[in-house]
């Protein structure tokens, strides 16, 4: 016997549930109050007004103003740490959830209310034009965001390709595919797998035997971490560590950021028909919010007035967006036909006149 | 008795079937302590147990091959997708190996397997949520397709699905899993997987759908009949083996047929149809043919769905466009 | 200008476009230094270099996510599925993506994209190599459906196919990549990927059919010619979007039409053609529409399975049945 | 940072390339000459004959007789391996390629002739009735096997299911799911990596950028662990271990075996087009016979007479199982529709009923 291979998978973490942080081994955007004030209270700002649409959305679908919507509560500072991480010309490869990796990049709350709301132009976002649309089958857009990191590295851009899967789409084989291809081309690709403990009703333990889902990484030789998702800052450093290595051509990863799944899994489900109120409840002790906000209060870079302030703020732009979103009229019924190919095929404009014909005549 | 829903007559069919064969087993995602995201499998793992009713990882891929080897195995695997737009990963175990087992092996190694598809739209759902992919299946040599409309057919049919010795594709019109409720009795009686149920007699006209449309079809039946038309009211409820000869039978006392169905219309399964009468029932045709299909478009989101799905408007007009040819 | 077989026109045709576009990328299973099992890129990775040309790992579901990817971020990927029976893990990749996309994103990604497909039966290979699985792509909206049957449309086909901004299955049928060899100038000329090829006209009857079938197609017609009927012969070419224009008007001449392809009858695409007869040319036709297939089993392992393709006595047979009703 | 997992791939081997091997490590199978003479010299003949055999598979096809062959040639410690560590209970689910294992397991290659002749009989084979016929789409006879293996796991019995997958098809997705599934379900699975080097013309530098294949397994927290697959004694120690280790319920491993294909992918492959001569000069040198003649010689339980017996016995065996393939007449027609369902439909009746009239009438 002789070994041939040996792997270790590292666990990082910052902020303590009350906010505080181990001396010096912070990453330099937090170590002193002027770089946490301008590094992390905009990204908490980022986090407090993603969670004010989060509750605007499920209120709207709970009063029939919106479809079936996938509340993001709990995961703010992972989602926000990635977003944060990425550039603008990187793509971003997101499930259906990544609400605040994408408003940092561009995407309207309007948007995302209209794909939640039934309606295609959702997904032609302000974000940037090569981003990837909402994915609904669990873990495709993991090999869409590696085709496109092959793009970036066939062209020799510096450019970086970031997909985002859940625990229960770690397991799902595209995941694999997308692990195993960026190993195998060495692309720069970076595969976020959020760790909300939950698939709908299945736990994390009963998805897989892999100790970590980190680990997963190891099947195509990727770097591989795991960390706090809760702890802003642990996101944040891990990202822009592992981005910008893909982007000098060192190589794709997988980190797997431990968070949980505060809401319904979507607002179609109950979530109380499978899981414990008391685990919840635990949960709730160590959502994103509470330490990064001691944190910053310990800084001296945020305080309560502060925060009303901003809340209000952020009432007030969440407003404007849901009306904007209701204020949107149905597409034409011409756009269910026009856009399926890019040169209409006559059985198919022939489709479409007499839809349109019928629905002059009928309504 | 109660009066159920055609989702209780599938929990009921499940249950039944559970309880006469210990080889029967439920799998696929949240179908445990969650009972389902639609509720079909609601309680059974508490009566089962985790052995008999379980969650698997998530990953389509796996479902299917995993049944296919319990199947393989001697086990009655009854798999579920959890929407009809996730099947498709499904589709290399289930064409490469769960309907040629049999056949490569010359019955050697078989696969009685079920796999439940809750199947296509007007529920308001996300993306991938409504799909109408039943025709794809029906092109494969080995494989049934079943398709019902009405708690007691879902009841009987599911059963007689479990209790199959070959693979079959049992598809759930979700749009109308709780629309009404009817007596359904726990009788253990299978209905034939090779027949189409004639649901309305009628001289004048022949509607032929499946699934959900069986709804609009009836109603469109009923508004024909208010202006003295008589339509019969096909429900072919098993697609393959299609059961042609109910349907030939009644256009040869028709002359005039209208198909129904909400996939894309080009090589959707009304196509087949329409192909076996013009093939064999040309000279009974006093019309031509007519289909009522959802568009060759991707089901839009749902904001526009209730305009991609076949109508009663639409089903009557086409039935007057053929009684007036 | 040398002639060349079926399947140097598709190498031809990848080079061309390779040479003019350098967006154009080929990606799949042993496509790079051994030029692909059937040496359909024989030499391109020599001449273009590996990050034009460039090999895959083992595993379709890769090759189409990857493939999804490339096109969606500007590339213009051409990617070879090894054979026919090995597509199935594509499924999920085009058709809840690349066929959707432009309709997802109301236009803001697109999928160009290519997936070259050896495609059918008839050279004695193991198992799973030879599949008609067409009429499965059929049924998807966004999706164009391409099957060339000569050097020549190979090679305008395929330019047609690389150049065309939304995602082309193109089936080549592999029994006759080396039939015949036919002067094919590299002149950069595309065909239309909406019309139906007519072969040889005739007025007695309609042939209609695709693929490698064209070849027992025109045999039968010349067969029929030597006992005096006048067959004309349709080559369909692109299944989807099907220009049934060019069938309706031949058939509104010959008044009788047969079908042929090798994939099983039911729910062939061969249906959705005799569907549309049904509907529109049901005046036109003087006798039942006729389909000579394959069988609804499974492709045999090869020792049976020329008794499985239709052959030229089917057809003719088919045609003379169709000349006396 | 704290290290949250550690992970170890070993490799085993005994074997010199000479035939000797470290005193005192052997298994106990292989360290006296009785029982080197009890347990390696048949198996040593299980490999002789099993080379007879795909010599003349391969020569068939050449004149012919056959259709297109995938040769064994060089994995035949590894097959033989496999086989000899199974039970007839166990469920074996092979490639196209294991003839070893499956002759060990009953299989006649009168039926391997007849599947590659193109005649499904070949996989209805004097085999165990439960296992697997060969598997073409690269991989998914892994998760029939993990399937085969949720069976006994659920039915309480003690059985095991062995899968054979490639190194090409260890980049499959269905590879993943079966390793997953394996250890979400903790079943008694056991998945042989038989890495030849080259998946057609595909290094296996190129299917992925982990350092081995038996990492693979940790992506689904399964034992791991790499062997050399010319080394009959590191074959069969290992596999016996991993085997029995899942029979008692202690879980699913992956062994990834080191060997390489000496032969052309198949006979409708030309190797020379892709890899160099060089290679498989050396390829040679380290194939298992030699060396496992040299250690059986050194024992004295082995010598050129023997040998030369053995091989004239093996290749009537061989002329006989040929015989027998050249022999069977075709499947009558009707087969091709009886065997489709249990129960025949109607319209297929009718397709029969055609096929057989016209057969009659034409032959
Ligand atoms: C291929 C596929 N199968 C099933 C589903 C249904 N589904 C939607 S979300 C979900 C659970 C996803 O869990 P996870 O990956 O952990 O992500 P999370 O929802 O927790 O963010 C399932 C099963 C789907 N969308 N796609
Ligand atoms: C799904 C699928 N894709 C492609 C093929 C074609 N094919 C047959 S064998 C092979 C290479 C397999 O390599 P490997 O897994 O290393 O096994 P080996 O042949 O070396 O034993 C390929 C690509 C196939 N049979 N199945
Ligand atoms: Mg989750
Ligand atoms: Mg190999």
């Amino acid at each position: 016997m002789s070994t041939v291979a040996n792997f270790r998978i590292e666990y990082r973490h910052y902020l303590a549930e009350d906010g505080t942080a181990p001396e010096g081994s912070l990453p330099e955007f937090a170590r002193d109050s002027d770089a946490v004030a301008r590094t992390l209270v905009p990204l908490f700002k980022e986090m407090l007004r993603l969670r004010a649409f989060d509750t605007k959305a499920v209120a709207l679908q709970r009063t029939g103003k919106l479809g079936t919507y996938a509340s993001c509560l709990g995961h703010e500072a992972a989602q926000v740490g990635i977003g944060a991480a990425m550039r603008t010309e990187d793509v971003f490869a997101p499930s259906y959830r990544e609400y605040g990796a994408q408003i940092l990049r561009g995407v309207k709350p309007r948007e995302i209310l209209m794909y939640w709301g039934g309606d295609e132009r959702g997904n032609d976002f302000s974000g940037p034009a090569h981003d990837y649309p909402w994915c609904v089958p669990i873990a495709t857009q993991c090999l869409h965001a590696a085709g496109a990191a092959l793009a970036f590295k066939l062209r020799g851009e510096p450019r970086v390709a970031v997909a985002c899967v859940g625990d229960g789409g770690s397991s799902k084989t595209d995941t694999y595919a997308a692990i195993n291809s960026a190993g195998a081309y060495d692309l720069p690709f970076v595969l976020c797998i959020i760790n909300n403990q939950w698939a709908i009703s299945v736990p994390r333990s009963a998805q897989t035997g892999a100790k970590t889902l980190a680990q997963k990484g190891l099947a195509g030789g990727l770097h591989c971490i795991q960390v706090d998702g809760n702890d802003l800052i642990a996101v944040l450093a891990t990202l822009q560590e592992v981005i910008e290595r893909a982007r000098r051509g060192e190589g794709g990863s997988v980190v797997e950021l431990i968070t949980y799944r505060l809401s319904d899994h979507t607002t179609a489900d109950d979530a109380r028909r499978y899981r414990a109120d008391d685990e919840v409840k635990a949960a709730w002790l160590r959502e994103p919010f509470i330490r990064l906000r001691a944190f910053l209060t310990a800084h001296g870079v945020w305080n309560e007035t502060l925060e009303a302030e901003w809340l209000e703020e952020s009432r007030a732009w969440v407003d404007r967006e849901v009306d904007a979103y209701l204020e949107t009229r149905s597409q034409p019924l011409a756009t269910l036909f026009d856009l399926v190919y890019a040169d209409q095929p006559d059985d198919l404009a022939r489709q479409k006149a007499d839809a349109l014909a019928w629905e002059q005549t009928h309504g | 008795m109660a009066a159920i829903t055609l989702i209780e007559a599938i929990t009921q069919a499940l249950a039944h079937e559970m309880t006469r064969d210990p080889r029967v087993l439920v799998l696929g995602e949240d179908v445990g302590v969650n009972g389902g995201v639609f509720r079909a499998t609601a309680g059974l793992q508490q009566h089962f147990g985790p052995d008999r009713v379980f969650d698997t990882p998530l990953d389509e891929t796996t479902i299917a091959g995993l049944t296919v080897g319990l199947a393989s195995q001697g086990m009655r695997p009854v798999a579920e997708v959890q929407f009809d737009g996730f099947v498709y990963p499904m589709l290399d175990h289930i064409i490469s190996h769960a309907a040629r087992f049999r056949f490569r092996t010359r019955g050697r190694l078989t696969c009685p397997m079920v796999l439940r598809v809750p199947w296509g739209g007007g529920i308001r759902a996300p993306e991938h949520h409504s799909e109408a992919n039943e025709a794809m299946f029906t092109n494969v040599p080995g494989l049934r397709v079943v398709l019902p409309s009405s708690p007691a057919r879902a009841y009987g049919l599911l059963l007689a699905a479990i209790r199959d010795p070959d693979p079959v594709i049992y598809m759930e019109p979700k749009r109308i899993y709780r629309q009404y409720k009817e007596d359904v009795p726990d009788d253990g009686e299978a209905l034939p997987l090779d027949v189409c149920f004639v649901l309305r007699d009628g001289t004048d006209i022949t509607l032929v759908t499946w699934g959900a449309q069986v709804k609009e079809t009836l109603e469109a039946a009923d508004r024909l009949a208010a202006d003295g038309i008589s339509a019969e009211v096909i429900d072919v409820a098993t697609l393959k083996p299609l059961d042609f000869d109910t349907i030939a039978e009644s256009v040869a006392r028709t002359g005039r047929c209208v198909i129904v169905h909400e996939a894309p219309r080009t090589a959707g399964f009304g196509a087949e149809i329409a192909a076996r009468l013009a093939e064999h029932s040309m000279y009974d045709l006093l019309a031509p043919v007519e289909r009522v299909t959802g568009y060759d478009t991707p089901m839009p989101l749902f904001r526009m769905e209730m305009k991609y799905l076949p109508s009663v408007d639409r089903i009557v007009a086409a039935a007057k466009r053929a009684l007036a040819a």
